[in-house]
């Protein structure tokens, strides 16, 4: 399997994805990974992901096949949540495998760019019990356009 | 009857994630939401799903009974 | 702990390592991980990688330091095989968390640019039953001259 | 006596991963190798440790009772 997307509600220990993910396939080089947390910092007490099902599901398949045809990749595993999260619960989690390590790296580089810029996510956080959208951040169009 | 969807701060706006309306030509919907939403809901960084399907822009957009309609914000960063 | 480097002569699950080395940091906002495994292409029946101990584990520490240093994180995790690997094994497992993806991702690059340039491992592969050392390739200075 | 270390193919020449030698100048311990591995030694790629510390080069090398000097070709690509 070349592509594999998960869209979460609930909690997820990034290991049990990337472990089966990475026996898969079998004669890789590397395997990249980038996990990211809901950070805690400023007095976040939750953050809150909303997304519209019929956009996020294809284009997460869509970015994944993407990364896969333009980084020769074995493989890329996508795993993404909504919902409410507290801190130090995992977000998002990509996973590359590939004859070599450049390919992986570069691979998860380009999908974690493009799943900030291009992803129907929205995001609110709660800080002392009020819940505040965030607005789009200039430098992550700046990161999608490096590539 | 039609259905629009609200998404990220647009449904705090409209006070619900979605609601039902009448079919028709979208500016006859969009004249019987409250002026704030109908002005946001337009915004041009505001981007449409029709079924699922992004589209270019609300103006030759006809609703029918079914279908449903998301308006889209610019999405979080993160 | 800023820095966790094991040199094995055993088989590991990176897993094992970076499950409880992401547990360790809570308030982490991204943490990335490579892990390189011995490739079974052209014929390789094994890997065998010899060290010199009295080398090998302090310039490790140290490059992990130097990493932690540069990219200010909060962490890096470093473990690294020698003896004879069969294809498929991990010979090496590179974790960085960091408050940032940028951070986690350049320096797990970092590390593994130095560790394959830097770094006291000496290789050959057994092919038809043959051992053969594996000379330096330039592209691996190349890649540490990036830095 | 002291110790020499060969690592990687220098192991190979040779014929073990260690050998006991006299303390001495490094030159007159040197000179009592087989020539092909002496020479293989000398070669400006190949980097010395003296009791797990690198050391510049060979020329003032004296090995004293208990000393472990190890010889350490280009490492492998990957």
């Amino acid at each position: 399997m070349a592509t594999e997307v998960h869209l979460l509600t609930h909690p997820f220990h990034p290991g049990q994805y990337v472990g089966p993910f990475t026996t898969a396939h079998p004669g890789l080089g590397g395997v990249c990974t980038f996990v990211g947390e809901v950070r805690g910092e400023n007095g976040v007490e939750a953050l809150e992901l909303s997304h519209y099902e019929p956009l996020t599901l294809p284009g997460m398949k869509a970015l994944a096949q993407r990364a896969v045809a333009r980084f020769g990749l074995m493989g890329i595993l996508v795993v993404h949540r909504s919902g409410v999260m507290l801190p130090g619960e995992p977000i998002v989690c990509v996973s590359a495998v590939a004859s070599h390590r450049r390919a992986a790296f570069d691979a998860v580089d380009f999908a974690m760019d493009h799943l900030k810029s291009d992803s129907w996510f929205w995001k609110r956080e709660k800080r002392c019990g009020t819940w505040r959208w965030i607005d789009p951040r200039p430098d992550d169009y700046a990161a999608r356009d490096r590539w | 009857m039609a259905r629009l969807v609200f998404l990220g701060r647009l449904a705090d706006l409209a006070g619900a994630g979605e609601r039902a309306v009448e079919p028709g030509p979208l500016a006859e919907v969009l004249a019987l939401l409250p002026p704030d939403l109908a002005i946001a809901l337009l915004d041009e960084r505001v981007r449409i799903a029709l079924n699922g399907e992004l589209v270019g822009g609300p103006e030759s957009i006809v609703l029918r009974p079914g279908d449903e309609l998301a308006f889209l914000p610019p999405v979080s960063g993160g």
